[in-house]
């Protein structure tokens, strides 16, 4: 890390949007494929990029591969998701690269999500008589099935960590250990970590169940059970994320997202 | 080879590959004038029933001024690939969507769309089937392959199978489960380019989406250009062809063809205009507003351009 | 037909390869899309251009589509195929293109022809322990399967014309009427023609067995079942095709095959 | 869904797409310099063995210094996807091929190869399996798309089906029988192209052949270029990049790399070369010449290249 790294900050001086981009860039690492979709992914790829990842590559899910994020793109094929890349080509480009093994880091979202890490983009409610008609899969549903290691960026509340889904939108763990094998998914894949607005989860290596890995600054492990609507696995050591960096925030909000259109 | 698992979702367009192959047989392969208005392709090619795809997606290199005209002209009962944002939003505000194999539709950074929440949530939609993004892209290479499935690994495990026309099987080759989409066919593919001669040769810089396989899937297909440009300037280079004549029905002359949306190269997205539409989507009664003030109350693609203004345009191009 | 066109050559003034690239040629009508594969039907093709076929649409397996063929090309792949074409892509799409039943003829060519238009380009023997080892189906097999109608360009003999081939390479009508649907052949595609130094023939629309059409200048029907090993069906009324003319000849030679490459 | 038909051929290299994706996963994604001569490419990533495969086909953009290569350091035993002119035409003529799968290996106008008719024909080739010209470009595309199959409507009814490794089934969704092509992985793939950055960004000018699906379809990717540019040119133009670096292993640069073939836009096809070729090729001994002069007494394409000759390369130019 270039500059002032280790001035932290306090909670104060930063949001939980700023918060999350922060986290999810730290876990960015260089020289690697990552799979990036709208949104908290796209600033903290950026954000990655110019401090300690300056060759990550970023890859979006309509064609651009290794671009140069000096602008941040606004949707998933726009022009800054191409900007100076190493090759512009097409979704099912992307998607079979994914399928190929070569994308190894990949970012998804969603309404909800489940103690084997499977996320609910699509209702809520019943499917035929949805109470909430969401987006849909979009790419979800490729990223957690293709990528080796899946990153959930997610608003943490007990209504969003469900014991179960109302629909199985993107595949984590499935039902648990070897489900995903069983259902002809790529053997070795599945969800890495989560990350939110309280805390950073992992998976536990038997029974794949998710794990609290690490606390967001100034929050308790009874903070993260209070919001999660299933018995969450603690780790036997868990970590306490430092705050974002003056540097990072500077570098956020000046040119990251210098029209303030996420944070 | 078992069929391990069928998913329970209609098939909203049968994957008749081999009607699809009489179809193609009788286009045209002569190098003949093709251009025509948004008007006059719409009403020409587009029925009332008909299942319709648009490509991109987002807001970037979407075929706005033939939706417009879509909606313009009121083609109802439309089947529709869901998978964009502006385009499809359109067509839901207006009621003309009756069916819909979804992947996505939302306003991206700006969250859901009220359209289709209304739409589904109402009932005025009969049928949803829910596919992930590459599906709804590898479903259009099977047609385009002209073959009635192809093999993936995703939607595996999940509900988005479960609900959808999928199938998976054991593979004869590894034993392995493997997902088997069906072929889409659309009626009428749209698709926003950067240039194309008068016979349908277009050229798309940057990303192409899924624009070759989406073309190539279509049994009529219109094309919007950004610029009509001669032949020669297409035999110049012809690599940089996407789309051959011989798979377009029209084309349409659209300089700002995707506003609000961007075209990479030319213009930025209209991000005060998409905000416009955002406020606007939230209500029926001013979604409503909308349309009558940017579709139903101009004649067409030139008097909506007029509308939006000379000098907001010019902002938008790129250096 | 522009210029001298009806003037008519001896069998003296041109050799079998010119005849047998003017039979083909005169097939190619304009305006139609024709698969063209390496020799006679690049010359064939060519000639047709710049005669009564201006806008054929030569489609290179390789790629080039709407070439403007002022150059004759050498291989399948070289520049000439996509010289001022429409579109250069690759052998997938303009495969993928006859298979979604987008061209409508198809040329072909392979040592030994059977009398439903089967062929064999593979071995001649047993094909675990080959007499000959031939060059393969290349695109034979494809082109045969995909294109609408196709035509088999091929010297007459009774080694070539033959009841049972020693290998189908690409299919013809099979066993008959029907075959080429129960095997998952698209329907409605199959053998057009098959042109010969000797004759043209077709096919019994009902028993889809081979039938002579047309008799090549000085040629009688028992010279071509002389050179046939199997039973050939006649038309009822066999057509009579006029020589190459001045025209086409001074063509071929002064402009298509300039350089002697073939003729 | 029935398997109907099982092709009698061996498999020569199993579709094993997980251990493919084990693979491409360690490879790696840094940009790193991968630039190296042709000796130290086929040293470091051919072993004896290797199923090999080569692009385009005809003698057209095809790798010949790095097949040159192959030959002159006897890599043997090997099995290679059999569709090409003069680069498979020197292996068999080197007996460096234990198997193959054949779609055409021939002389195109010249006829047919006498180098596979004596390999074949002496029983010194141990495996021939036929398939058609698509069929093994469709198998490297099911191999880069990640999946160990894909569904066409070739070879049906014929015995380039019956002897090959080919299925065919009863497709799940019309109910008509359909011909599976298992996936072909190569362990090493060659591609010349037009130009290339140092970390094996690659561009290729006119028709595209198969190397997107071959580039994406090899466990170990060796690229030769007319050129090696700056990756800022590569940059300048990402839609134009048919191979990302990602695949790529080595990158040589090899001007006039596909002599005595052409390069589209750049040289012609050395007429007199190849005929020299067709006629050494008849038979064993004089094609053990042509293979001494042209390959083991040269130290390198360069070497090849002053033994040609500069005014005979100059001659080959393009306007």
């Amino acid at each position: 890390m270039k500059g002032n790294a280790h001035s932290y900050n306090s909670a104060a001086e930063y949001n939980p949007t700023e918060l999350l981009i922060c986290t999810a860039s730290r876990l960015m690492q260089d020289n690697t494929t990552a799979f990036i979709g709208t949104g908290i992914p796209m600033l903290a790829a950026s954000l990655a990029q110019r401090l300690h990842a300056p060759n990550l590559v970023a890859i979006f899910e309509f064609g651009g591969t290794g671009a140069i994020l000096d602008q941040l793109p606004m949707a998933v094929g726009e022009q800054n998701t191409f900007h100076r890349a190493l090759a512009a080509s097409g979704i099912c480009d992307i998607v079979e690269t994914a399928q190929r093994g070569f994308i190894e880091y990949g970012f998804l979202g969603g309404a909800q999500i489940d103690p084997y890490g499977n996320l609910n983009s699509t209702v809520i409610g019943d499917y035929n008589n949805p109470k909430v008609r969401l987006p849909g899969s979009g790419g979800g549903n490729d990223v957690g099935s293709h990528c080796w290691q899946t990153i959930a960026i997610i608003r943490h509340d007990k209504k969003r960590f469900v014991e179960r889904l109302d629909f199985v939108t993107t595949p984590g763990y499935l039902s648990g250990p070897g489900a995903r094998e069983r259902a002809g998914l790529p053997p070795g894949t599945g969800p890495f970590r989560v990350v939110t607005n309280l805390a950073v989860m992992g998976y536990h290596p038997i029974s794949k169940r998710m794990m609290l890995m690490a606390l967001q600054p100034g929050i308790t492990v009874e903070d993260v059970h209070s919001n999660t609507a299933f018995n969450l696995l603690v780790a036997d050591e868990v970590e306490h994320n430092p705050p974002p960096t003056t540097q990072e925030l500077k570098l956020l909000r000046e040119e990251v997202d210098r029209d303030k259109l996420y944070i | 080879m078992q069929v391990i698992q069928s998913g329970v979702g209609e098939l909203i367009q049968t994957p008749d590959i081999n009607a699809f192959r009489e179809w193609n047989r009788e286009k045209p392969t002569a190098l003949i004038d093709k251009t025509m208005t948004e008007a006059q392709a719409i009403d020409r090619f587009v029925n009332d029933g008909d299942y319709i795809g648009t490509e991109l997606y987002g807001t970037v290199r979407c075929p706005m001024s033939l939706v417009y005209e879509i909606v313009r002209q009121g083609k109802k009962d439309l089947r529709i690939a869901g998978q964009g944002v502006l385009e499809l939003d359109m067509l839901l505000a207006a009621h003309l969507v009756k069916a819909l194999d979804i992947t996505y539709i939302g306003l991206e950074v700006y969250g859901v769309s009220n359209c289709l929440r209304r739409e589904v949530e109402s009932g005025r939609i009969e049928r949803v089937v829910d596919w992930s993004n590459a599906a709804i892209a590898w479903r259009f290479k099977a047609a385009a392959m002209g073959v009635p499935f192809i093999p993936v690994r995703s939607m595996l495990g999940t509900d988005t199978l479960k609900y959808s026309a999928a199938k998976v099987v054991e593979c004869p080759f590894t034993g392995e489960p493997i997902c088997l989409l069906p072929a889409l066919i659309l009626d009428v593919g749209l698709i926003h380019v950067h240039r194309a001669d008068q016979y349908g040769n277009a050229q798309i810089d940057g990303i192409s989406g899924f624009a070759a396989e989406l073309a190539r899937a279509s049994k009529r297909l219109l094309i919007s250009a950004e610029e009509i440009v001669d032949t020669e300037t297409i035999r110049s280079q012809p690599d940089r062809t996407t789309i051959p004549y011989y798979l377009v029905d029209a084309v349409v002359e659209a300089p700002f063809g995707s506003h609000p949306g961007e075209m990479c190269y030319a213009y930025m997205r209209d991000e005060a205009h998409i905000r416009e539409w955002v406020e606007a989507s939230k209500k029926e009664r001013s979604t409503r507003e909308y349309l009558d003030k940017y579709i139903y109350s101009v004649a067409d693609h030139h008097s909506y351009l007029e509308l939006v203004g000379q000098d907001r345009l010019e902002e938008l191009r790129r250096e």
